[in-house]
């Protein structure tokens, strides 16, 4: 299947999503420049992590008013797939394709660590190869992954099924203490409604072979591979 | 024409930062800050002296791009 | 008028002021044939400068084997090279940011990182991994705790944004950094074997392309401007320090690497300290050319900048490129793609001179290769320090009357505890091949489409060097082999950056020649070669010098990085003690840290057995026979245990034929392995084969660590104590 | 009483961010903005109604904290 990883000057997740995508999947995978308005008919897109444009301003605001962006949204809109993951959550939600906003985390300090993630829905293109309620361990590394929105916004968020990762403790009990960045309501990841664009602070691609520590995240590509095969399939 | 934009966090929203530096002056001895909100500002250099026009350009601006509305509150100073 | 009329005339004051001797301004006119004007003298001042110039170093350098079956390229480009097969290789080096970093410190630790990354990247290597090795002053120091906030932050700010991951380093606290602190900052990269780049300007008539940020006033060499007289309004013209813009280096890097894809491109150097001073220069002194600028071209950040101030600005992110005659058009378009300035600023002449021009005036004409392989080279004068026999002496040992209290108040020391409040703060997992990142011995990195992986580690014992400095400079190569031995790794090359005093004083020559000797004759025994390296002098405040910190970074070859095992201990296995303890404590944690003693003799090197333990090691992990591998550093076997069962929360249940307080003796070339108890014969049969003293001590598991010596028994729980030791950082940062 | 304190690179100093947000409003079509600094502002509350002691206290806020003297500027201004 085609996929694109969406390439913003500051980038730096780009090599690592493309990796797993074509070497550990076998997928076929192209990057796709910021300045471009197409998406080259890939099926999934992924924004990877990064400091895009150098995170000035807020993080992800600059690269969310790029032509890109553009393609992306169409592509969303369309009800393709789109996977946005740390920078690229934080441009998801400057390009006002998911609901919210990041505020530096708690401590203020960047935080590079491994974090407990409880999956909270199973049935979405991304995560239907995980059980509901399963505790996943991802790495995280980011200074503004501090998930916010007003509460009226939180409350439709989670009254459409739209938080789909919260950080949880080992066990996967909702702690404060686990909830490394204070994100509203331990939220880590997010979809929108029509669970086809995915936005999430930790990074799956760095979890995706056991040499490396964990292999969590690659079930999260292997859906989403598996996904757009079936709509494929439907389509034809 | 010279215009300043500064940025900051609604009222309603955390702001941890602000949080942060507050203490810290406290640890300084500082005492009297009683509150204290961090934000952004910009400085403009405008090529034009049209004041209706810069505001109203400065005001897209801002929702477009220098603020997040959803959490962050604008100001607007020509001259 | 003309710029060359503005300047003022040259005098001998103003060449002091530059720093050069009167002996080295006849030189300069020496060369010259007449006096230098102003921008001459500003660039003769910075090209012999001991950053530039290693005018008091050059002489004991050359005593490091620089050779090797690995090298691919020695000192003297910017960065070293090494082979580590099936096509590919590794540059590497590692820098100092001290002086920048006490000022500023994030900005001067971030610069840091931002140099030495360029200095990989312009070799045709993209960056894998960073090390950073820090030495800091007593927390209670004026400025200390925002001295390390910062430079932490600073790291932290530029290596994340880069992409690059910090997989490593070293912090050690002591009062004698209090007034300097050190920043050393190491950086990897990989390149395909037959597409790396020098720094040789060569091709008369090739264009120079100047690229990257654009130029300021960051950085211009203070010492020249306190020659002039300030006024008011030059206030806005003081230096300020540099500023580093990661997000300008990032897209710097990709655009160099992706520029280097083709074949226009002759040469690349970055533009470091000195700027386009140093970068113009050493590209045509190593391609034995000349170069011809003109400055009016080079693009700028305010108006009004003299050549003077163009020639030796320090503004980051900026590169000098020669390409190809008639291709550079290839070349610019790639940078402009990636939104970065490109500008023609001269060319590549037969001459052998540096011709600079200034809107048509000749501004500077000097010829390179005096200025550079001529610069002035010193023997200083060296003698030991008048106390030596006094430190040296034999240390009265307070006996360890209550072990478990020892072990507690060294693991909550700054010096040695938990370093994660740090490494947390780096991101070390960005580009998905790090295997060990910071927390356990050497990082290790997988190298993608390959079994093979690296390791790296960065050492130096400051204590041990400043009571001898021989035996110390030996002991930071032996540590951080010992180190790479642990991942079963082969070493194939080291940098070094050489942090010392003022050498004009004897005994910082002294130390510089003896830690060089040590570290010498380390590498030849340990067959590993100095590819690069760096070195800072002069850190001292008000007299007081900082401790000799030759610190070493190791790279080595792992063939399996499949096998490499940790240095947590697992459950159910047999715990086995290499090497020999001589009960050695001249300049240990335990002297120093519970009973503020430096003395004595730091604990003997023998490099044969580190060589011995080297090899075993790599027979071991080659044979997958180690569940565990932790080599003994400060703190002894005691501090060892406890890490090892830090890392994954299991205790064991020990004996051992020592005394109590030699639970804390430093002796060299020793480590702590585990293995299940079906491999243990093997274990033991290969220790004995290849020499290496070894001891079973009993086994894992269980919440407790418990090890009963001659006489006396450490029973501690090791979850309670790993928190303190995890904590006790921060807490005495008070963060 | 309430302050602001406003914090911007010195002119001399790369203010990359301030360029990174020209460009991006440059490409939103706001060809207008000729130059842009970016920086950051304190909004505080004093507990203090004395105008030359709120500065003092303010300055020395900022030599200390607020604002990098070696990099950036400040301003204050009360009320
Ligand atoms: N400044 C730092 N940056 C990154 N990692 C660090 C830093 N300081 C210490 N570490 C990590 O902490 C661990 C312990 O460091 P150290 O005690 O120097 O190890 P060793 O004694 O094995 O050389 C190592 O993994 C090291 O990489
Ligand atoms: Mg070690």
């Amino acid at each position: 299947m085609k996929c694109g990883v969406v390439l913003l000057p500051g980038s730096n997740c780009d090599h690592d999503v493309y990796h797993v995508l074509k070497h550990s999947l076998g997928q076929e995978v192209v990057y796709l420049w910021h300045q471009e308005d197409s998406l080259q008919g890939c099926e999934l897109v992924v924004v990877p992590g990064g400091f895009s444009y150098g995170d000035y301003l807020r993080a992800g605001a600059l690269a969310a008013v790029s032509p890109i962006l553009g393609a992306v949204r169409r592509h969303a809109e369309a009800g393709g797939l789109v996977l946005g993951i740390c920078n690229g959550f934080q441009i998801l939600l400057e390009a006002a394709l998911l609901p919210g906003a990041m505020l530096r985390n708690q401590s203020l300090r960047f935080l590079c660590q491994d974090v407990y993630l409880r999956v909270e829905r199973q049935d979405l293109p991304f995560t239907h190869r995980y059980r509901r309620g399963q505790v996943l361990r991802l790495p995280i590394a980011h200074a503004e992954g501090n998930y916010t929105a007003p509460a009226p916004i939180l409350d439709q968020l989670e009254a459409e099924g739209g938080v789909v990762f919260r950080y949880v403790s080992p066990a996967g009990e909702l702690e404060a203490e686990w909830n490394v960045n204070g994100s509203a309501r331990a939220i880590a990841g997010i979809c929108n409604r029509g669970g086809n664009v995915l936005g999430m602070m930790p990074h799956p691609e760095r979890a995706a072979e056991e040499l490396l520590g964990g292999s969590d995240g690659l079930a999260l590509f292997e859906s989403a591979l598996e996904s757009a095969h079936l709509a494929l399939g439907l389509a034809s | 024409m010279k215009a300043r934009v500064t940025v900051f966090p609604r009222p309603e929203v955390l702001d941890p930062q602000g949080k942060a530096v507050r203490e810290a002056l406290l640890r300084l001895g500082h005492a009297e800050v009683a509150d204290l909100r961090a934000g952004k500002c910009f400085d403009l250099e405008l090529a034009t002296e049209d004041h209706e026009l810069a505001r109203r350009e400065l005001a897209e601006m801002c929702e477009r791009l220098l603020a997040n509305p959803l959490v962050e509150r604008y100001e607007i100073q020509l001259g | 008028m003309t710029a060359l009329a503005q300047e003022p005339p040259v005098s001998r004051e103003m060449a002091r002021a530059h720093g050069l001797s009167d002996e080295e301004l006849d030189r300069l006119q020496g060369i010259l044939g007449r006096l230098p004007n102003r921008t001459e003298l500003g660039i003769a001042s910075a090209l012999w400068s001991e950053h530039c110039s290693y005018k008091s170093s050059k002489v004991y350098l050359r005593e490091f084997p620089t050779n090797g079956r690995h090298v691919v390229q020695g000192p003297g480009e910017n960065a070293g090279i090494v082979d580590i097969g099936e096509g590919w290789v590794a540059a590497f080096k590692m820098e100092s940011h001290n002086h920048p970093s006490f000022i500023e410190p994030y900005q001067g630790a971030a610069t840091g990182v931002g140099g030495i990354l360029r200095d990989v990247f312009t070799m045709g290597a993209r960056p894998i991994a960073l090390l950073d090795s820090l030495h800091f002053g007593e927390l209670d120091a004026p400025r200390m705790r925002y001295l390390v906030d910062g430079v932490v932050r600073g790291i932290g700010g530029y290596g994340n944004c880069v992409g690059v991951p910090t997989v490593g380093g070293e912090t050690g606290f002591h009062r004698c950094y209090n007034g300097n602190i050190l920043v050393n900052a190491f950086a990897l990269g990989l390149a395909r074997a037959d597409r790396i780049f020098r720094a040789r300007a060569s091709g008369v008539g090739n264009p120079i392309l100047y690229v990257g940020s654009r130029t300021g006033r960051d950085g211009i060499h203070g010492a020249t401007m306190a020659s002039e007289s300030f006024g008011a309004e030059s206030e806005a013209k003081r230096p300020t320090v540099q500023v580093g813009d990661p997000f300008t280096e990032k897209i710097l890097l990709e655009a160099c690497l992706e520029a280097m894809r083709t074949d226009a491109l002759v040469a690349i150097q970055d533009m470091g300290a000195a700027g386009l001073t140093s970068s113009g220069f050493e590209m045509a002194g190593r391609g034995g050319a000349g170069i011809r600028l003109e400055l009016d071209r080079v693009p700028l950040r305010e108006p009004g900048l003299t050549p003077y101030e163009i020639m030796l600005s320090e503004s980051q992110e900026r590169m000098l490129i020669v390409a190809h005659r008639g291709r550079q058009e290839e070349i610019a378009t790639i940078f402009r793609r990636w939104g970065l300035e490109v500008v023609e600023i001269g060319e590549v002449t037969g001459s052998g001179r540096a011709e600079l021009f200034f809107h048509g005036e000749r501004v500077a004409d000097l010829a390179v290769e005096p200025l550079t392989e001529g610069a002035p080279m010193y023997r200083r004068p060296a003698a030991p320090p008048a106390d030596l026999a006094r430190r040296q002496g034999a240390p009265e040992v307070p006996p360890a009357e209550d072990v478990a209290g020892a072990l507690e108040r060294l693991l909550t020391t700054p010096e040695l505890a938990s370093k994660e409040w740090i490494w947390g703060q780096y991101d070390y997992s960005v580009r998905t091949n790090t295997v060990a990142g910071p927390g356990g011995d050497a990082a290790v990195l997988r190298l993608k489409g390959s079994a093979r992986g690296l390791a790296l580690s960065s050492d130096v014992n400051p204590g041990y060097c400043w009571l001898d400095p021989r035996t110390g400079g030996a002991q930071a190569v032996a540590e951080a082999v010992r180190n790479l031995a642990m991942a079963g790794a082969e070493p194939l090359g080291l940098t070094d950056c050489l942090n010392f005093g003022n050498p004009e004083r004897p005994e910082i020559s002294w130390q510089l020649a003896e830690c060089i000797q040590g570290m010498s004759e380390a590498c030849r025994a340990l067959e590993i070669p100095v590819v690069s390296g760096n070195v800072s002098l002069y850190n001292e405040t008000e007299g007081r010098s900082i401790h000799p910190t030759p610190t070493v970074a190791a790279v080595g070859l792992i063939p399996e990085v499949q096998k490499v095992p940790g240095v947590g201990f697992e459950p159910g296995c047999k715990v086995v003690l290499l090497g020999k303890d001589r009960a050695e404590f001249g300049g240990s944690a335990y002297l120093r840290l519970l009973f503020d003693l430096e003395q004595g003799l730091p604990p003997r090197v023998s490099l044969e057995a580190e060589l011995r333990l080297s090899r075993l090691m790599r027979e071991l992990v080659a044979a997958g026979l180690l569940a565990t591998a932790h080599d003994l550093a400060e703190g002894g076997l005691a501090v060892a245990l406890a890490e090892c069962c830090f890392a994954r929360g299991v205790g064991a249940r020990l004996a051992v034929s020592l005394s109590p307080t030699q639970l804390f003796s430093e002796s060299q070339a020793r480590a702590v392995v585990a293995c299940r108890p079906e491999h243990l014969e093997r274990l033991l049969a290969a220790a004995e084969r290849l020499g290496v003293p070894a001891q079973e001590a009993g086994e894992t598991g269980g919440e407790r660590l418990w090890v009963a010596a001659d006489g006396a028994t450490l029973d501690v729980d090791v979850a309670g104590l790993r928190a303190k030791w995890a904590s006790a950082l921060p807490l005495a940062l008070g963060m």
